[in-house]
């Protein structure tokens, strides 16, 4: 159970235009889960190779339990990297697979044995020890891959994506077991993804990460709820976003004039507020704080609610509504949508 | 990095190792050819000799390999490396190289069997350690006044190479199949105008075939003395003339019409053995002998002088000026002229090559074991080819005879 | 270890033993036919032996003979090891018969070519059977197939020995491509042969051509078979750069570098094309 | 078709489809059984030699049995043993080299971009297609100045120029379909770079590097022309000794030689079909 600084690191690969990660500062305060979570690309997976050690930083400083680890070779660092691509090795059996760092350590085979064993049980694979990978299904040979991981009890555990080639079933429950796995061990655990749903509901703590930077870093409904930045914003799913100019607690914006629940800060320059805070109701009626009249363009069925764009003045909204909710509605409806005050986020940039 | 450098840097270094070998001291090459024998002998004892020799015969590989080796590991504790070549003409070819190299002590070649213009070319090169043959203990039993030794193919020996053993032209034929063989070159080559596709000889530079086409040549130019002495353009011309012509006539009727020619003796031997051809011939008639025991000619081949003489060569070792181990190499030279081991090398049961010793000069027991020795029924007698030899022609008539013939013949 | 250096010392090795011992070889090579012989201390620079060489009377006939055997071979070659490939990959042919077909890759040239000859040749076994079953009388009746200025011994026995190698790698070619795609436009309506014709040899082709290439220039550069099989007159290119350099004659040693030089400009001249060819096959271009 | 076939039931279907794939299944074998006879024919009558003399025209079977060929060529003066022995010696060594050279660099060359990538390819691909003659030529002066002209170390050294491209391209291949994911997951795992070169990588790409290695044998030992000249004729390998016998018209000999010459080879492919039959058992029986 370690805790893991990241200090302005930096990368740049040979031959790319820009750096996979720039000035990246990121505090894993031990024995937690942290997701960090960013779209394909903004360098994720990158951060994880220079915690391991299979990419080396050009600046910054990576401290693991207090320890600098520039120099150190991964296999002595205590960072157990985990992907999305199970990466068991073909030629080897499931216990052979999972016993393989103890292995490499010099471990007794007896107690390599029932260690494997255990770790298995924690998996809730028993007895699956002589398989090949190649017969494991898709969710057996992840747990596998994760109970190799765990067996070895690392420092930190890194796990790129470990659910994304899974069905969405098998998903949640491995979901759960690394939660389980991560709470009965306490090992340091950081959790890369590109499913914001995933970021925020497994973790201690999220961390997102956009074109190389850390954007925003806290305890996941903050994150969710406070993004701070338009592009945080966005990511988060937070797909109305208002430009306005502020006054005190109130903003103009393209829709009209809007009330904030508290003081914007100084930086802000738009306010966001994500489709499902949005609320629909049907007529004209224009009555209260934050309601405007508007008519619907278009209605998307997506099984548990109904996505709809409404033109509110000059401006689109999107409008998450209860599917049953919605069934009154018809395209070109007049409604009225109400934007709660405490719903709405001003973000900078 | 997968691969540790220092096993990558350690095979490397293996592999770059050379070879040390361990010499004697050597002696300088005045010594060579003024110390007393012993000294020779001394400095030459627990060392080795290369001997390079055509390799394509497995008799005398076994030999060379076998008693030969015996008997100078025995005497003189020295090893006998047999080192087979394909063609003389490489080991002219390794010692050129040496020298070009600047490669002028430890060469590789210590001893050579040799004639003709390979030793032309090490002589003139002076690419040969000269002036120890006759001073060989063994050299006393050699008649060097006889031109056939002391002219190798008309270049002088001058002390550079030593004799092994003496060779002459025979053709062979199947008895089976030829009742009588015509002797004289003239009715030879009717016999081949009579019978189309039955003749052809291996095309020069072999060795074999140009001995035959020298064959023509003296018959052509109205024989061996139009020829002899140092080349004279002149007379080549006159020669070449009638030669070349009586060869281009005679294509039609060779093999596949003179088209292609075999391009080896061996392959010349091929095509009589399986009836494609009534013919062979070798410079050296044991080897119908020898062929016939190891499965190469039928039971029935019998071999043959021309009437009108045969060419009669002498084949020697000779010692290269770089050569590594210079002493040892003498001491094999001159073991090689001994009575017993050219007797052994004359014994057709072991190889059957006719000795290069003048038997008038060894006892009269000696000389009558040469005498009584066995000789096979495919091998002409001695006697009859020692009638009929003429001297060889020199280097250069014999160059120019084999350049003429590819130019104006073999293409 | 920054990763550029663990690169280099990778490629360090290959590059430093193929730069020495080939393109040093050549270098010396090439030098040595201009009269500069750095290891002997000679530097008297001449165009001699390229004239010599040149003046070779034989020396165009040679290179064409060459070129014919070279071309024959990789033609025949080619088409039988595709025939062989496809066969085996329809066959799904058993590990025996991959392996006899195998079976010439480990036999090495000198070895086919004798065989060649005691098979071919006009007292040969062919011709004996031949003459067994009442077709030919004297050997001389039997077609002259070995050392007849056709070459054609040579262009068997190369076919012989390279039809493995390219079908291996026609096999290879055909597993790497699958039989999706045939069959999709056999879906579609494509007769067999066309579906070899439109999709499969297009797929495949990269591959083979590439084979083909150094089949090619392999038999442009081998001795062996030549020697053997050829004829007295006139001979391949090896044959004759080969008995140039072991002449007695110390002069033609440089001529038979520049014979060999000339041999090694037509390799040149396949490489180029080779580059073209490999480009979509071998690992070389399947770069994460 | 095949919405008839499948109507049947399990076993007509079978045995329509065979019916319908039996005359092209015929043909492609007869094609096969003839094409293998060709490619097998000109071994025949060099094991037939081995083991007769005196074979000549017209007999289409040989008159007699005759082993002499094999005592002579197993006869300590011979020296064909000792040939077969440095035969082996050579072409492993070669073998050797060529994979401690090829191997990473075809790994560089499968799975790296870098500045200077064509020249490279274009230094592995060259000896293939520019014949060694002139190469050897080239180097012989300088083998000779160094000693290594006509000495067992030099022709390995010489071997290296025909099979080290071999090696490269076929590991560059193997590589490319490589996850080196694995590598880096066994680092992770705690494996020290020879541990994961000994437990990962080796045992992944035994099947792909037998082959590489496979390749690299066979052409070291056909080798004939760079053996000759940089060896002076004095590196007797299994294929000059052979050519010796060949151009004394020794047919028995140069039989009995020829089949020695063939062994190791056919061991060799054996050997590595072995190991590709197992790598393709594995994944058989794990899927």
């Amino acid at each position: 159970m370690s805790r893991i600084v990241l200090e302005s690191l930096t990368k740049t690969y040979p031959g790319a235009p820009r750096p996979a990660v720039r000035g990246f500062d990121l505090d894993l305060p031990a024995g937690t889960l942290t997701t960090l979570v960013g779209p394909s690309g903004c360098g994720k997976s990158t951060v994880l190779r220079l915690i391991a050690g299979l990419a080396e930083p050009d600046a910054g400083r990576i401290l693991i339990g207090g320890q600098p680890m520039a120099g150190i070779p991964p296999e002595r660092r205590g960072a157990v990297l985990m992907g999305q691509d199970h990466r068991l090795f073909p030629h080897m059996s499931v216990a052979e697979n999972v016993g393989f760092g103890l292995r490499m350590r010099g471990v007794d085979p007896a107690v390599i044995r029932s260690k494997v064993a255990d770790m298995l049980d924690l998996v809730q694979l028993p007895g699956l020890e002589s398989r090949r990978p190649s017969e494991l299904s898709g969710g057996q040979a992840q747990r596998v891959a994760l109970a190799r991981a765990l067996v070895v009890e690392p420092a930190v555990l890194l796990l790129d994506e470990p659910l994304s080639d899974l069905d969405p079933e098998l998903r949640l429950d491995m979901r759960d077991l690394i939660r389980r796995a991560q709470h009965q061990t306490g090992i340091t655990t950081l959790f890369v993804t590109h499913d914001r749903e995933e970021a925020v509901a497994v973790a201690d703590r999220t961390a997102v990460m956009l074109a190389g930077e850390l954007a925003r870093h806290g305890r996941p409904a903050d994150v969710f709820e406070r993004p701070l930045t338009r592009a945080v914003a966005l990511f988060m799913g937070a797909t109305n976003v208002l430009d306005g100019r502020f006054d005190g607690r109130s903003v103009t914006t393209s829709i009209g004039t809007l009330t904030l629940a508290a003081p914007p800060p100084p930086e802000a320059t738009a306010v966001v507020i994500r489709p499902e805070r949005i609320r629909l109701s049907a007529g004209s009626g224009t009555s209260g704080v934050n309601t405007f009249a508007c008519s619907i363009k278009s209605l998307e069925y997506r099984g548990t609610h109904v996505v709809a764009t409404v033109a509110a003045a000059t401006d689109m909204l999107v409008v998450a509504v209860p599917a049953e909710a919605a069934a009154g509605h018809g395209v070109g409806d007049p409604v009225a949508v109400h934007l709660p005050p405490e719903a709405l986020q001003p973000v900078s940039g | 990095m997968p691969i540790p450098r220092r096993i990558v840097l350690g095979l490397l270094a293996g592999a770059l190792a050379l070879p040390v070998a361990a010499r004697a001291a050597p002696l300088s090459e005045d010594a060579l050819r003024t110390a007393p024998f012993e000294t020779i002998v001394e400095a030459a004892r627990g060392g080795t000799v290369n001997f390079f020799l055509w390799g394509g015969d497995d008799r005398i590989n076994a030999y060379v390999s076998g008693p030969l080796a015996e008997a100078l590991k025995a005497e003189y504790g020295i090893t006998l490396n047999r080192v087979g070549v394909a063609d003389t003409a490489e080991v002219v070819n390794q010692i050129l190289s040496e020298q070009e190299a600047g490669v002028t002590d430890g060469g590789a070649v210590d001893l050579v069997w040799i004639n003709g213009e390979n030793f032309r070319t090490l002589k003139t090169g002076g690419l040969l350690l000269c002036g120890y043959a006759e001073r060989l203990p063994n050299a006393r039993f050699v008649d060097w006044s006889d031109p056939s030794i002391a002219n190798d193919f008309g270049t002088p020996v001058d002390g550079c190479e030593v004799p092994w053993s003496k060779a002459r032209f025979a053709l062979a034929y199947d008895s089976a199949r030829t009742a009588e063989p015509p002797k004289t070159m003239a009715a030879f080559l009717d016999w081949v105008r009579a019978n189309p596709g039955r003749f052809t000889y291996a095309a020069p530079p072999d060795f074999n075939g140009s001995a035959f086409v020298r064959h023509v040549f003296m018959h052509a130019a109205g024989g061996a003395e139009a020829l002899s002495g140092p080349f004279d353009q002149a007379r080549f011309d006159a020669a070449a003339e009638k030669a070349y012509g009586l060869l281009d006539d005679l294509e039609p009727f060779l093999w596949r019409e003179g088209r292609t020619y075999p391009t080896d003796i061996a392959q010349l031997n091929q095509l009589f053995a399986n009836s494609e051809v009534d013919f062979t011939f070798n410079y050296e008639p044991t080897v119908f002998g020898a062929g016939v025991a190891d499965g190469r000619f039928p039971e029935t081949t019998r071999s043959f002088a021309f009437d009108d003489g045969t060419l009669a060569n002498t084949s020697y070792v000779a010692v290269p000026f770089n050569a590594a181990n210079k002493a040892a190499a003498l001491v094999l030279a001159n073991h090689l002229l001994s009575p017993a081991e050219q007797l052994r090398k004359a014994d057709p049961a072991v190889w059957g090559m006719a000795t290069a010793l003048d038997l008038d000069r060894l006892t009269p027991a000696e000389a009558e074991a040469f005498r009584a020795l066995p000789r096979h029924p495919a091998v002409i007698a001695d006697e009859d080819l020692a009638d009929r030899a003429m001297a060889e022609l020199s280097a250069d008539w014999l160059e120019a005879i084999e350049k003429g013939w590819i130019e104006r013949v073999g293409r | 270890m920054p990763a550029s250096i663990r690169l280099a010392l990778m490629l360090l090795p290959a590059v430093v033993v193929l730069g020495g011992l080939f393109l040093g070889g050549l270098v010396l090579a090439i030098i040595r036919t201009v009269g500069i012989v750095p290891f002997a201390g000679r530097f008297d620079p001449t165009l001699e032996p390229w004239t010599r060489a040149l003046q070779e009377p034989d020396l165009l006939l040679s290179i064409l003979v060459t070129l014919w055997v070279a071309a024959a071979s990789t033609l025949i070659a080619t088409a039988l090891g595709v025939g062989a490939a496809l066969l085996l990959h329809r066959a799904g042919g058993g590990r025996l018969v991959t392996l006899l077909v195998q079976f010439n890759l480990t036999v090495p040239h000198v070895v086919t070519a004798v065989g060649m000859a005691w098979l071919l040749g006009q007292s040969g076994v062919l011709a004996r059977l031949a003459h067994g079953a009442g077709a030919i009388d004297r050997p001389g009746d039997f077609p002259a197939l070995v050392n007849d200025p056709w070459f054609v011994a040579d262009i068997v026995a190369y076919v012989a020995k390279e039809v493995p190698f390219v079908a291996v790698v026609a096999l290879a070619m055909l597993a790497a491509v699958g039989s999706a795609p045939a069959i999709t436009a056999r879906c579609l309506g494509a007769t067999p042969l066309q579906a070899f014709r439109h999709v499969t040899w297009p797929l495949i082709r990269p591959g083979i051509l590439a084979a083909a290439t150094v089949v090619f220039a392999f038999v442009l550069g081998t001795y062996e078979v030549p020697a053997v099989l050829g004829p007295s007159h006139p001979k391949a290119l090896p044959v004759l750069a080969y008995q140039m350099f072991t002449s007695n004659d110390i002069a033609d040693r440089p001529a038979a570098i520049v014979v060999s030089l000339l041999m090694a400009a037509v390799g040149v001249v396949c490489l180029v094309a080779v580059r073209r060819l490999m480009r979509g096959i071998s690992g070389l271009e399947v770069v994460r | 078709m095949t919405a008839f076939g499948a109507a049947l039931p399990r076993r007509a279907g079978a045995l329509v489809r065979r019916a319908a794939a039996r005359p092209q299944g015929f043909a492609a074998r007869s094609a096969l059984a003839l094409l293998l006879v060709l490619l097998v024919a000109p071994f025949l009558p060099v094991v037939v030699w081995s083991v007769t003399r005196a074979w000549f025209y017209p007999a289409i079977v040989p008159q007699t049995l005759d082993l002499s060929a094999w005592t002579s060529v197993f006869s300590a003066t011979s020296g064909v043993p000792a040939a077969l022995g440095r035969s082996v010696l050579i072409a492993l060594s070669a073998t050797g080299l060529a994979m401690l050279f090829g191997v990473p660099a075809g790994r560089a060359l499968a799975l790296h971009r870098f500045p200077g990538r064509r020249l490279v390819e274009v230094l592995v691909l060259a000896p293939l297609v520019v014949p060694p003659l002139a190469v050897a030529m080239g180097l012989h002066a300088v083998f000779l100045k160094i000693g290594l002209a006509g000495t067992v170390p030099g022709v390995v050294l010489a071997h290296i120029i025909p099979t080290l491209p071999y090696v490269i391209l076929v590991s560059a291949s193997v590589f490319s379909a490589f996850d080196t994911g694995l590598e880096d997951q066994a680092r992770s795992l705690g494996a020290t770079p020879s541990q994961v070169l000994r437990h990962v990588t080796v045992p992944l790409l035994a099947p792909g590097l037998a082959v590489a290695a496979l390749f690299a044998f066979l052409v070291s030992w056909s080798q004939y022309g760079l053996t000759l000249l940089v060896g002076s004729g004095r590196v007797p390998t299994m294929p000059l000794i052979l050519m010796q016998f060949v151009t004394a018209g020794r047919q028995d000999v140069a039989g009995a030689i020829a089949v020695l010459t063939v062994l190791p080879g056919v061991l060799a492919l054996v050997l590595s079909a072995r190991i590709l039959a197992a790598a393709a058992a594995r994944e058989r029986t794990t899927s």
